[in-house]
Order: C-alpha cells, then structure tokens, then sequence
C-alpha cells in the first residue's frame, strides 16, 4: 500500500478506511517573521488514525491549530468532505464535526468534571434560552437526554469517581482524560489530539491507547494524533506525517517513517 | 427624655470640610441652651446628628432612623431633601431646611410640612441680582452672567429662576455645571469663562468646589469683584487658603458673623471653654459655625412658640409644626436671644415657610469676611408667582397631595 | 448642515482665531495630562510586578499629601516633614504586603483588584479618622515649590503659565527618567517584569515577591506622593482628590497596563484632547461636562484597534 | 555505591509529610523520601500519586496553591527549612523547575534564562558564561533567545524551564516532569543533561517522572508513590528488574515489549496499595 | 452526622439534576424561605424594611446581574450602577408616559432598556478583555449618568434633575410612592427578587450557563469546542443589563422613592462589585450573603453604638464603618477568595465528614 493510492481498504484489525476526509493544500503560516509552516500538504482518510509526528517546534499544534481554524493559514487552504473550506470561525468548524484537545490542557477550570463534559454536548442542543430559564418542557427532557450520552463517554473512559468533582483539583492525567471525554462527548467526524499521552506513565499510556483505538473501532472516528511517544504513535496510527522547521520531511506508513533517513536524522535518532 | 431634634449631618465625605463648621454651629447652640437654660422652655433638647456624608441613599436610612420620636428633621442636603420631602406629609413630622433644598417649599399650602426659612436659593438668586444691578435689574440688559455651578440637585435649585430672570430683563445667563468629579479641576468650566468674558460669574457652589473654582478664578485673572456666591460658597477655610487673592470675592448670606454678641460669650462660658465643643478656637467666628448657631436658633424658637401656644414643654411633631409656622423672629426677640444682627427678622405663616428674611452682602478683604451691604431684601414680587407655579406642579406629579387651606 | 457646520468647521476657525487661547488651551490639558500620568504611572509599576490593578493608587495620593502636611502642622520643618512622610509610606507599603498581598498570592487578577477597593476604603476611614475632614493646604511654598506665574503675550493675545505648573512638568520629567532606567537597566527591573507573569515560577528561581513588592509599593507611595504635592497645591488638599484615581484608568487602558511609555504618552493625550474636546465641541454643543467620560470613549475607541492598548504587551493567545 | 552512602550522606530528608489542600483534601499521607547529596533520585507514580506536590512541600511552593503541610518535616543540610520562604531556598541552592514549564511568557528566552541567576552575586562575566554554557546544552534556545517566551514551542518551553533553573548555579535541582511533551531524542538529551550536569557539577537531583524507562535509566534511586504513600523504594537497577515495575510501569512483560494496540484486549487493575 | 448525604441516591439523571440533590441544602432553603416571605415581614419595623431587607434584595438583585456577567460569564463590569440607572430613568418614562401601566410590568419592562443598552456596550466584548474591557463599561458608566444629567427629558424636565416616584396604585393598594405601606412594597419586590433568582438558577445550571462558564474559564477553547463567543457574551450582557435594569427599577421605586442621576454613579458600580465578589463569584447564594455583609451589617455597625447607648460622635462611627467594610473585604478575600458561598461549601464538605478530618 502506498500513501498516493487513496483505495478504500480494511486494516489488518478490521478497520475500514475510506477515502479522503480531509486535505491539507500547500498550507503556509507565518506569525511576523517566524514561518511555522512552510508549505505542507497531506490528507487524513476516513475512519484512519493519522499521526503527526516532529520534533519540538516543528509546527505540529500549528497545523492542528490551522486544521481547527484557531489559526488561518497565511497560503493554502484545508479542504474538506471534498470542498475548499470558506473562511470560518473556530466555532462553526467545530460545529462542522471537528473535535479537539489541547497540548496544555484547556479545561474549563471553574466547573465539575461532568459540566466540562456536558460543553462538549451543547453544538447539539437547541432548546431557548426561554425554556432553559424556566426549566421546563424541552429544556428539562433535553438536559437528561445529553447527560445519558455524556454518561456513556463517563463510563468508557471510567471516569464515573470524579464525576461532581471540580476539574481544578484533578491530576494531570486525568484532566487529559477529561478533556478527551469532552472532545468525544461532541460525537466528532474528526478528532484532532495534542499529544493526549504527554506526562502519563506507561501503564496510563495504555488505558489512552485502548480508548483512542475504541473510539475509533466503534465509532468509525478519524482521528489525528500528535504524539512523542513513538512506541504509541508506531503502534496506533496507519500513517503518519513528519514535521521539521515547518517542513513536511516524510509521510507515509509507520514502518516506510521509520526506515526514512531524513526523519531519523532530524527526529528519530539512532535510538529508535 | 427631651425634644428630640436630630440632624442629618456630614462630617465625612467629599463634602465634609463645609459640613463641619455648620454642624458645629448647630450642636453648641443646643448644647448652650441645655447647660445654661436646662433646654427649652425647661425641656432639655435632646441634639442627635447621624451620619449621612451627603449620599441620599444614607440620608434615607438616618431618617429612617431618626424619625421615630424626632419632632423635626434636618435633611441637610438637597439631594435628601427631595427624598424626604414627600415622606414628611406621611409621617407627619416637620422638615427643616435653612436656606437650603426645594425653593418652592416656600408655598406652605401645598408643603405643609416643610420649612425653609430664613430664605431659599431663589431668594440667594434674588438678592445677588439685586446687588449687582444696583437694585434695578433692568441695568442687566445686554449683560452675560456666568452661573456656575455643582452638577447635582443643589447646584441646579435656582436655575429655574435665573431662566426666568434673565428672559424677563434682557440678560444673558451661561449655566456652567460642574461635576462632582471635577470639583477640583475646573480648568475647562474657567476656560470657558475665559473665553465668554462674562460680566459676573456666580457660584452654586459647595465642598472642594468652591476652593477650585476660587483658585481657578484667580489663576484666570477673573476680576473677583464680578465674582459672587451663594451662602454655602462662602466659607472662611476657602478664603483663608486663598488669602490676599481672594480680596472683593462675595457671598450673599442670611446671617452675619457677630463674634461679640452675647450668645457668643455664652456659648464660651457653657460650651466651648469646658470643652464640649468640637469646634476649634478660630472657628468659632467663622461665618459658617456661626451660621450654624442661627438655624439651631431658629429651630429653638419654632419650639418655643409651640410651646407657649400649647401650653406644654414636651410639645409633639405636629406642634411643632404649628410652632416653625408662627416664628415671630423680631428685633427685640433677637436682642433677647443675644443674636442680634445675626440674621434678619423674620415671620413665617400657613402659606409663608420661607420668612424670606433677606440677607447681606459679605465681601472677603484678604483675611476675614466683612458685611459690604446694607441689608437686602429678595424680589417678592418676582418669585412668588414662580414658587406657587412650581409647588403646584409638584403637588399634581404627586398626587393625591394634601392641601392645606391657608386662610 | 449647520450642526455640520457647527462640528466641522467652527471649532477650527475659532482656533485659528485665537490663537493664544488655544494655547492656553493646550497648555492646561497639558498640565493635567502630566498629572494624569503621574497617577497612571504608580498603577503600572504595580501592575507590571503583580499583575495587581491597584486601585488604591488615587487614595494613596492623597494620604501622602494629607500626612505630609500633618507632619508639617506640627511643628516640623517641610523637608523633615517630606523624609517622615516617605517612612510612612514605605511603612504602608510593608504592611500592604504583610496584611493583604502575602496572603493573596496566586489569587486572580479580579481578587486583588477587590482588595485594593479593601485597602481604599480602609485608608479613606481611616485617614478622616486620623487627619479629619477639612481641606487643607498643601505646604507649596515651604517646600521652595515657587508660586506666581508668567505671562506671554503670544499674537497679541495672553498666555499664563503657573509657576508651579512648570515645575510639576519638569519634575514629572525626572522621576518618569529614572523610573525608566530603573525598570530597563537593573537586575530588579527584570525581576519586576518577571513576577508579572507568573508568581509560581518568580518565587521558584528564587525572586522574593515581598521584597519586590514592598519596593514596588513604596515606590508608588513616593509617586504618589509627588503627585500630591502638585495636585494639592492646585486644589488644596481633601478627600475630593480622590476622585483623579478614575482619571488614571483610561489613560491606563489607552497607553497600556504596563507599559511606562504608555503611561505617559496616555496621560497626556487624554489631557490634551478632553481639553480641547471640551472647550471647542462639548462646552458649545454638549452642555460642557464631557471630561468625566471623553477620555473613556476615547480609549475605548482606541482598544478596539489595539486591544492592548497603545503601548501594552500583546495579549498571548494560544492554544 | 550511592545507595550504601544513602542514610549517612543525605542533602535533603522528607520525615513522614502529610498534605492537605484546601484544608480538606488529604493528599500526602505520609511521605518519606531521602536524597543523598550528588546522586540522581527518581519520584515515579502515576497520575495524581502525590509527586508535583511533595516536590512542592519541598520547595514550599504549597502556600500559594492554598495547600499545606500538616504533619512531618523536611530538612536540607540537616537542618529543617519548612519555614524558609522559596527565594531563601534558591540562596540555599535548592531550585525547582516546575510541571508545566511556567517560562515568563513577556520575557524573552534571554531574559527568562537570565531570571535565574537573580539570586547570584558573582558578577556579569560568570552569568555570561553560564548562559553560553546554557546555550550548548539548549542550541535551540539560542536560536530563539530574542522571542518572548509565550510564542515558543512546548518543547522550547521546557529547555528553558531546565536552562534557567541552571543559571541559579544550583546544589539541588527539583525536576517535575523534565520530559513531559517532549520529542525523544531531546528526553535522552535532557536527562543526558541531568547526567552530566550531575556528574560534572556534583548537583544533587530529584526528579518526578512519569517517564519510568528514561528515568531509572538515570537515576540511582527510586521511590514508587501511589495515592499519596511511598509503595516501594531502591536502587534503581532492583527497580528495573522488579517484575511489577516492569509490567505496569516500563511496559514489558515477561515475553518482551508488547504493542499498545495489544493493550485493549484485556484490562488490568492491580495495585499495591489503594 | 447531621449532614450526611450517604444514602440518598439518585435514580434517574432528571433528578439527579434537580435544584437540591441533597436534601439538607433544601431544608436550609426552606428555613430562609420562611424567614424571608413569612418571619421577617411580621417583625421587622419601617425602619428594618426601608434601610436593610428591602435594600438587602435589591442590592442582590443588582448583584445577581452582575453576577451573570461577571461571575458566570467572565466579563469584568464597572458599571452596573449606570445600568441600573436606565432601568430606573425607563421605568420613569414608561410610568410618567403611560400612567395606566401596572407597576409591575413597567419595573419588567424597563429591564428590556437596560438590557439593550447593556448590549451595545457589550459589543466592545470580543476584541477588548480583561480589565480592558472593564474600560468599556467603565466608558458606559460616566456617559450614561452624564446623559441622565444632561437629557432632561428623562427626569421630565424636573429642575433638580431628580426621578420622583409618585404614588402609584395596583389594584386598589398604594405600592409605590410616599403613601405606599413598606411591608406590601417588601413582598413585591420580594416576589420579583424571587422570580428572577429562580430564572437565573435555572438558566446558569443548564446548557446556557455552561457555555457562560466555558466562555469565562477559557474563551479560546470554548470557542474552539464550537461556542459563538460573540453571541455567549452578548447574551450574557442583555441578561445581565435585564436583571440589573429591572433591580434599579425597583430599587428607586418600591424603596428609596427618589433619585437623583448621581446615586447611579461609580461608587454604586463598586458597591454591587463588592457584593458579588464576597458573596462569591459565579454563585446565585452568594449575592444574598454578600449584600447582607455589605449592605445591612454597615447599617447595624452604624445605629448599633446608639442603640446600645454609647455615645460616639457619629463621623468617627461612620470613618470606622468606612474602615471596618474595607478590612472585611480584605478579611473574606483572604479566608476564601471564592466568597462567602464557597466557604459555605467548605464548611458543607467538613460537615460531610464530620467528626473526621478529612
Ligand atoms: N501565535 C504564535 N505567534 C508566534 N509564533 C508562534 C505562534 N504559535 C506558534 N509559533 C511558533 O511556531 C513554531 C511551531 O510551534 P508549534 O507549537 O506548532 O510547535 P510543535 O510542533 O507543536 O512543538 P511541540 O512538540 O514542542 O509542542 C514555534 O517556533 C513557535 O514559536
Ligand atoms: N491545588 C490543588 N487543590 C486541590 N487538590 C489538588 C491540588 N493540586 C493537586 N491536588 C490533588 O492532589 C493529588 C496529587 O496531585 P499531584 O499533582 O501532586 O500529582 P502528580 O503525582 O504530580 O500527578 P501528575 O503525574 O499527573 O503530575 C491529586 O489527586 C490532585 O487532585
Ligand atoms: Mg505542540
Ligand atoms: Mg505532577
């Protein structure tokens, strides 16, 4: 398989991965003087986990940042669903199916785990303001519907103990792990993660592994992935993409990244 | 346990350096009457203040407070005057305001309970205008007065009146208002005066104002003797400040210091020298402690005259009343009560709660005030048909508004 | 057409007219601008090395000046009586970090901005309590500040300049230098910045927040103190000064939080341009009275181009 | 070697602490650590396990966190400093690099590198040095020392975390999370950095890692911390060969290292302690 | 063990979401309840009813406003005061204008006014944050009193530049005005009070509060997560204004009867500032707690030494007043930065484990 066939195919697991969702055009981001990317263009298929891989620096959260429009990229454009996306704003991408978390957390410190959660619901709630004040009819019946499907995320990422508790005092892990069930709670076509296994010990490295990979068995969510474990990211994604000084220096399959001299040289050293 | 009179006062706040003389002026003259006459008509006086720092918000609670065996209360600022004013009719208890709050208060049909006398801001209006023109307000004609004042319910009290006067006789009149935030940079309200090149600037003014406004005139090279101000501008702690460069400012006033008169040595013997004023020394001739001293006076005899008429000492809200509507301030009563020359006399009625005393002009020399006029007297004529228009009108926005017949 | 004309076009000729008024026009919005940045500048170097928009600012104003002329009132000589005032505002500062700072540290901005309005108040009630009510006079002459004034007469007209407006100029002008080279040249100046975005990491390579900000405090204390002086010498000295503190906002705002510069330039921009707007449009169109809001509608007109200001540090979003 | 040394030579002792936020949540219930003087001591634990917050009982960070120590003791040079305000600790030689990076975002690089010699008196010629030598460890950071610290990458972040922490000319590094976001070949040159800032210098460290593998690749010592209690403790290499170590913490069981995409077909929860 | 929560488990997410999951927290409500609509009305005195419980609720009306703003939605306001002052000028213009309109309805409506207003100010909200947004509302607070000052209008051309509330009637009963009992006018404004503060609970516990929330906690992500920040912010402005508008209305005319357009000035703004920041930012109760500290404890510090018969010149009482509201709000802010509703949480939390420590 090679990355340019764009076939739908099943992976050796089972999966099936389908055409292409999404796609970068010579994407270009410059911040003054400071090019982050230089451009780069590859594409995420449908139901695949795509990795983007790179050392520090290397543009990485800015391309997600550009895929989830908090940055408009300076050239290019990111096509999706097989359109050129207009201008829009984050929130309106994010009502488009696209979901995230963040490299330094960005929970909502002030409410419970369970009210952070019910945020990542509310593109799909619709109920006025009128009937919310009131609490009544559709606002009531609405809440208690979301809550169930929340509730399903609680449970498959076993975060049911930490339910009422405010997300201020959680540990970094599982603050990782909240901010996942907040991103799936929205019940995404496409889920970007920065570096969601980032200060974990092995042992949590494996409960995300398992989540991510169940998210996208059951779900048929696509997923794109930062990571710097390279255990993980070599074990978990069907591709990835390679980034250094804004540059795209490989893309392909894990084994034809790993085997690729330019990455080796710039980010994989001899260790791995 | 004795008349109780509180007063509303304000010791605190931005408006705090004239408040204090004036509230002094009114605790020591209780004070003196309690210790050197047991009270009134043997009743001792029972002289309360509660603090307001001249908010209207804390006005209402001192009232509230107060109101309960109080047979008078001292609003002792526009702002809560006009807040208390209807109350009063509800509670029945009487309102006592020297000089101050709502000018139409004059009309006692349709302000039963209030008092304003010895004289209102449109009598301060009056007088001014009097004194500037020579008595004859058609020499105004053609002529720009400057009126500056505090942007607040005080300062804008005798617009109305101005308005009147100025359409009537020929003259212009340039309002000037003055924010509370900017009492003490008035460069822009004397810019403007700069520019305008009035015939006479006069002042509403009250607290830091009237130091600004003094400083800033001289700092404008305004001539001070085109410059007046009504009763509250007059304050010596201003003019001390200002010294020399304040020579020929004026202020129209109800009462004149009299720092020999007998009240004064008693109010030494039985107050001040056994240290129960709070006043200090130099204030004691200050126009505004002994100002103070007249109200405290005029309300002493409004009790009085209730009490001689119903025959009791401890006489009740609406006795009084009855007393603050009969005062018969005359020269001989004033020389009894050791003050004369100290404010004018005066008589109030049903219909009459002003008195409209009249005043004098108080003119500062460089170091303290002196009396530069003979005795004024307020355009009657012109403001009596203003103050009945006016109540009546504030009777209708408030009805159903009691009426007394006055005849 | 004649509103137009009365906005577009009468303003300018008077101007051109009379030219020495204008003058002194821009004289006076001159010397307020100064003294607007005076008062600024106190709540940036506490906001620059705390993140702490100090209300208090306006009220230390005038404690200082009320405490200098206390001091003076009995008995003692105005320099002795200035050096004492500075004891007590470096005592002031102490105790603000002792009493209200220390136990707040890490608190959100909106926190300590409370417990500056807590420290306003205590110093209002407290400061009555101690220096009562009345107004007093600043203490300019013995303090060698000269009185008087000079006249130009520029284009036949008349142009007056206090002698104590000029000085307070040239004074603003010397200690806004050294509080530049300060903050700029010196080891403490980094510190200074550096606590202002992030207590937890200035106290973890060992930056000692209370000696910062005792510095910093007492710093703003003699600011204030200088602008007591000057202001109270314009208007005597009470409670009523207080009120100059909402002029320090927008000029804050419009220049930036932190940044000195921005203090400075914002001061007197605001002191200028609410003075002309006032004399030329507000006094002959608006009823007068625009100054207590003009300087806000100004800079909040400016922020919505530059959301931090003039000067300010840029505002880092990412995510 | 070291670990023999341990008991007599220890720069820095933790006595049975407790801490508790907020004053209601306990979340050290007991912990004693002892760090010899020059030696590399790894703090390993899960999420949550206590290790942030005993590096800040520590460094007395706790109070503005509103947490405190209710209980026990830490003394450094056998004397105890739970009293000490931080800066006194720094003058002591004791720095911490905190979790999260926490660079002064208006600062630049520079200045932020610079910030950590604040409590240093030894002239503008030795701070000079430093930083250069900083910049040989870090060569990134010296590409981007002219950029304020908030427009850095993560990455970067954290080198100038570490480099500023080493301007204090520290006697003792607490590290929290040194290799949290970072690409690996920068956690090997970290902890290569940790190594011979160790070896060359003679610093003292003790580090939290979520990272076992790296870190007790490092280290001499190891305290394993579950829920607030030290569960085990050793020599470093014991550690590595522990089997329960291995399996939960290194990720490799007996037939190796097995893929994470293995990791769903069964689930595992078992604890020492809990 | 009094307050013990174990045992009462929820079985369905509606009632798990119910107002009062634990039952405790309901039994105390209703106590406050009682006091409020049934205890105090038969004891308190003219003075009790015009100086502290009917000043009491409004002032945490006004706070409740600005609470949505603020605590709930994270957007610095100073100038509440001049939003209640337009609901206050409305609420005279619509009385004066149309005197048949019940009084009720005129205090409602004139929170539409406010609310209005207090969007356009908002707008500035997207671009400009933090404490320079605080500029913009600032910018709102001095314009708007010097428009009540300057547009004589709004005061109907009243010389003083004063509102006077005249006596108004509601079917068959004197509510408003000087001839109006303080008791009826306690329950009218305790009703709306009521009435309100059950809309906004409702509104800040369901998905609108989340997104203000979300929106305060960190805006970039909650944008991100698909908020339109322009709209949770402009919404949060127009409920705000609404709620402030409508306690200003009802401050001037079922309590203080007269207002000149100073009282809505600055020091106000600060007042309602102080209320919800001590009462606790982003909490309903809080407001409650907050106004009674601020609002009724300085009006009991200041007739307290009378009362008790201690003779003290009544400037040092109020300059203590002045100093002891100030060390009290630096004294809460330290005990508990999050108000007086989170010590209340802490102090539940205590009582959950009690008798153990943690
Ligand atoms: N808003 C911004 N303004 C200026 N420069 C920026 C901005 N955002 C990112 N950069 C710069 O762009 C470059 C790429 O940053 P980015 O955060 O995308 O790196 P990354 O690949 O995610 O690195 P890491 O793995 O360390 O997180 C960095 O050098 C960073 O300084
Ligand atoms: N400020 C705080 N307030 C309340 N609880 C806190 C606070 N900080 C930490 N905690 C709690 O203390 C416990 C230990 O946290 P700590 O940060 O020390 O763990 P850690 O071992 O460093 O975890 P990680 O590896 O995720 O960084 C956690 O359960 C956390 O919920
Ligand atoms: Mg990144
Ligand atoms: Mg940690």
């Amino acid at each position: 398989m090679s990355v340019t066939d764009l076939e739908p195919y099943t992976t050796e697991d089972g999966r099936e991965i389908g055409g292409v969702v999404m796609e970068m055009k010579n994407i270009t981001l410059r911040f003054g003087g400071v090019v982050a990317i230089k451009d780069i263009s590859f594409d995420i298929r449908q139901g695949e986990i795509r990795a983007i891989i790179g050392p520090n620096g290397a543009g990485k959260s800015s391309m997600l940042n550009v895929i989830s429009g908090f940055y408009t990229p300076s050239e290019g454009q990111v096509w999706y669903q097989g359109q050129p996306r207009p201008a829009m704003k984050p929130f309106e991408i994010a009502r488009q199916g696209v979901a995230r978390t963040f490299q330094n957390i960005a929970l909502f410190e002030g409410m419970s785990t369970l009210d952070n959660i019910m945020t990542g619901r509310l593109t799909h709630m619709k109920s006025s303001m009128l009937s919310q004040g009131l609490w009544w009819g559709k606002a009531q019946q609405e809440e208690a519907k979301h809550r169930e499907v929340v509730e399903k995320v609680i449970d498959f990422l076993e975060i049911q103990n930490i339910r009422k508790t405010p997300v201020g005092r959680l540990p970094y892990g599982l603050k990782k792990r909240v901010e996942l069930a907040r991103a799936l709670a929205a019940e995404p076509q496409i889920l970007l993660l920065d570096e969601p296994m980032a200060g974990m010990n092995v042992e949590e490295k494996e409960d995300m592994s398992r989540f991510i990979l169940d998210v996208n068995d059951e779900f048929g969510t696509t997923i794109a992935l930062i990571e710097h474990d390279m255990g993980v990211v070599m074990d978990l994604s069907d591709r990835v993409v390679v980034m250094d000084y804004g540059k795209k220096i490989g893309d392909g399959t894990p084994d034809e990244v790993r085997n690729n001299q330019d990455v080796i040289d710039a980010y994989l050293g001899v260790a791995n | 346990e004795g008349l109780s009179t509180p007063n509303l006062s304000y010791r605190t706040g931005p408006f705090a350096a004239t408040g204090i003389p004036l509230m002094n002026g009114q605790r020591d003259y209780m004070l003196m009457l309690n210790a050197r006459d047991g009270g009134i008509g043997g009743v001792p006086v029972d002289f309360s203040e509660c603090e307001t720092g001249y908010s209207t918000e804390k006005g209402v609670e001192c009232y509230e407070a107060t109101k309960g065996d109080a047979i008078v209360t001292q609003p002792w600022s526009t702002g809560i005057t006009l807040q208390v004013l209807p109350k009063t009719n509800v509670d029945e208890i009487p309102i006592l305001a020297p000089g101050y709050g709502f000018s139409p208060m004059a009309d006692g049909s349709v302000f039963n309970w209030a008092f304003n006398m010895p004289g209102s801001y449109w009598d301060a209006a009056s007088m001014i205008l009097n004194e500037i023109s020579g008595n004859d307000l058609s020499t105004l004609s053609g002529q720009k007065i400057a009126f500056l004042h505090l942007d607040h319910p005080f300062g804008k009290e005798p617009l109305p009146f101005l308005e009147n006067m100025a359409e009537e006789h020929g003259f212009e009149l340039l309002p000037i208002p003055v924010g509370l935030k900017e009492m003490q940079n008035q460069s822009a309200q004397w810019l403007q005066i700069r520019r305008e090149r009035p015939d006479y600037v006069v002042m509403w003014g009250w607290g830091a104002m009237n130091a600004g406004a003094l400083t800033e005139a001289v700092k404008t090279r305004y001539p001070m003797d085109q410059f007046l101000g009504v009763w509250w501008s007059g304050h010596d702690g201003d003019m001390e400040a200002l010294g020399e460069a304040g020579t020929g400012y004026r202020s129209i006033s109800y009462s004149a210091p009299q720092p020999d008169a007998q009240v004064m040595a008693d109010i030494r013997e039985y107050v001040f020298d056994k240290g129960d004023s709070l006043a200090t020394e130099s204030e004691l001739d200050w126009v505004f402690y002994q100002r103070g001293l007249v109200i405290s006076a005029m309300l002493a005899e409004g009790i009085k005259t209730a009490q001689d008429h119903f025959g009791e000492g401890e006489i009740t809200a609406s006795q009084l009343r009855w007393g603050l509507e009969n005062i018969n301030l005359t020269d001989e009563r004033l020389a009894e009560m050791g003050m004369t020359g100290m404010v004018a006399p005066f008589s109030t009625s049903c219909s009459n709660h002003t008195g409209h005393a009249g005043g004098w002009m108080l003119q500062w020399n460089g170091s303290e005030w002196e009396v530069a006029s003979d005795h004024l007297m307020p355009d009657s004529e012109a403001i009596r048909p203003l103050e009945v228009a006016a109540a009546a009108e504030y009777a209708e926005a408030n009805a159903p508004w009691p009426i007394a017949d006055c005849e | 057409m004649e509103f137009l004309k009365k906005l577009f076009v009468d303003p300018f000729v008077e101007m051109v007219s009379y030219p020495d008024f204008l003058m002194q026009v821009l004289w006076e919005g001159l010397v307020s601008g100064v003294l607007y940045s005076l008062i600024a500048l106190g709540f940036v170097l506490i906001f620059r090395s705390s993140r702490i928009f100090n209300f208090a600012q306006g009220i230390m104003v005038v404690f200082a000046a009320l405490t200098l002329v206390g001091f003076h009132a009995m008995g003692i000589p105005a320099w002795v009586s200035v050096i004492f005032t500075l004891g007590v505002m470096a005592l002031l500062a102490i105790t603000i970090e002792r009493v209200v700072l220390r136990p707040l540290v890490g608190q959100p901005d909106i926190i300590l901005f409370m417990a500056t309005i807590g420290i306003t108040l205590f110093l209002i009630g407290g400061g009555e309590l101690i220096f009562g009510g009345e107004t007093k006079r600043m203490i300019t002459s013995d303090l060698g500040i000269p009185t008087g004034s000079v006249d130009f007469e520029p284009f036949g007209g008349l142009l007056i300049l206090q002698h104590l407006d000029i000085t307070s100029v040239a004074a603003a002008v010397v200690l806004v230098t050294g509080l530049l080279i300060f903050l700029n040249k010196t080891r403490m100046g980094r510190a200074i910045r550096a606590l202002g975005d992030d207590h937890q990491a200035a106290l973890s390579v060992g930056i000692s927040l209370r000696t910062v900000w005792v510095l910093v405090w007492f710093i703003a204390g003699v600011i204030a103190l200088m602008t007591g002086i000057f202001w109270g010498a314009r208007a005597g000295v009470s409670f009523a000064l207080e009120v100059i503190a909402y002029k320090a906002l927008p000029v804050l705002m419009l220049g930036g939080l932190e940044s000195i510069t921005g203090a400075i330039v914002g001061g007197l921009a605001i002191g200028l341009l609410e003075k002309l707007f006032e004399i030329y449009w507000g006094q002959p169109l608006l009823g007068g009275g625009t100054e207590t809001w003009f300087a806000f509608v100004l800079a909040l007109i400016v922020l919505l181009f530059r959301p931090q200001g003039l000067f300010g540090e840029k505002i880092i979003e990412r995510v | 070697m070291l670990d023999a040394e341990k008991t007599n030579n220890a720069l820095l002792e933790v006595n049975n602490i407790e801490v508790i936020y907020n004053h209601v949540i306990l979340v050290l219930k007991g912990v004693s650590l002892s760090v010899p003087k020059g030696g590399i001591t790894a703090l390993l634990g899960g999420n949550g396990a206590g290790k942030t917050t005993t590096l800040k009982a520590i460094s007395n960070l706790l109070h503005s966190e509103r947490g405190e120590v209710t209980k026990g003791s830490v003394s450094y040079q056998g004397q105890e400093v739970q009293e000490l305000n931080p800066a006194a600790l720094v003058k002591r030689g004791v720095i911490q690099v905190m979790e999260g990076r926490h660079c002064f975002e208006h600062l630049t690089v520079e200045e932020n590198l610079l910030t950590g010699a604040y409590t240093r008196r030894d002239g503008r010629a030795e701070i000079e040095r430093d930083l250069e030598m900083v910049y040989t460890y870090f060569p990134r950071l010296k590409e981007r020392r002219k950029s304020q610290a908030g427009y850095t990458s993560g990455g970067e972040q954290q080198m100038c975390a570490m480099g500023r922490a080493l301007m204090s000319r520290p006697e003792t590094v607490l590290l929290d999370e040194p290799s949290m976001g970072l690409a690996p070949q920068l956690v090997e040159q970290i902890f290569e950095i940790v190594k011979s800032v160790n070896e060359g210098e003679g610093t003292t460290f003790l580090l939290a890692e979520q990272n076992t593998n790296v870190a007790l690749k490092y280290a001499h010592y190891g305290y394993i911390l579950e829920n607030g209690r030290v569960v085990m403790d050793g020599p470093a290499d014991e550690l590595r060969e522990n089997p329960d170590v291995k399996e939960f913490y290194l990720g490799v069981s007996d037939d190796g290292r097995k893929s994470f995409r293995d990791v769903r077909s069964y689930r595992r929860r078992k604890r020492w302690l809990s | 063990m009094f307050y013990n929560t174990a045992g009462q488990f929820k079985t369905s997410y509606t009632k798990d979401q119910s107002l009062f999951p634990v039952k405790q927290d309901a039994i105390l409500l209703g106590v406050v309840l009682l006091c409020a609509w049934i205890i105090f009305p038969m004891t308190a005195s003219e003075f009790t009813f015009k100086t502290m419980l009917m000043p009491v609720l409004c002032y945490s009306l006004a706070a409740l406003g600005l609470n949505v703003l603020t605590g709930f939605a994270g957007q610095l306001s100073l100038g509440t005061a001049a939003f209640m002052g337009v609901g206050a000028f409305a609420c005279y213009k619509l009385i004066t204008i149309f005197p048949e309109m019940n009084i009720i309805v005129a205090i409602l409506l004139s929170g539409v006014f406010s609310s209005a207003v207090g969007v356009a100010f908002g707008l500035p909200s997207l671009r400009i944050k933090g404490f320079y947004l605080a500029i913009a509302t600032l910018a709102a607070q001095f314009f708007l009193v010097w428009l009540f000052e300057k547009w004589h209008w709004l005061s109907n051309h009243n010389p003083s530049g004063a509102i006077e509330v005249p006596n108004i009637d509601m079917f068959g009963i004197t509510v408003a005005g000087p001839n109006a009992a303080p008791v009826t006018q306690y329950y009218l404004i305790l009703a709306i009070v009521t009435l309100i503060t059950i809309v906004t609970i409702n509104l800040t516990r369901g998905n609108q509060g989340r997104i203000w929330k979300a929106t305060r906690d960190m805006d970039i992500a909650a944008e991100l997560i698909g908020i339109n920040l322009l709209k949770s912010k402009l919404t949060a402005f127009a409920v705000s204004s609404y709620i402030v508008g409508v306690a200003g209305a009802l401050f001037v005319f079922l309590n203080l009867g007269a207002a000149e357009p100073n009282f809505f000035d600055i020091p106000l703004s600060f007042k309602i500032l102080f209320i919800a920041i001590i009462g606790g930012l982003g909490s309903v109760m809080g407001n409650f707690m907050g106004a009674i500290l601020i609002v009724a404890l300085p009006v009991v510090i200041k007739f307290l030494p009378d009362a008790i018969g201690l003779e003290i010149n009544p400037a040092t009482v109020e300059h203590l007043n002045i100093m002891t509201v100030g060390a009290l709000i630096i004294f809460f802010l330290i005990i508990e930065p999050h108000g007086l509703a989170r010590l209340w949480q802490l102090i539940r939390e205590k009582l959950i484990i009690w008798p153990f420590p943690h």
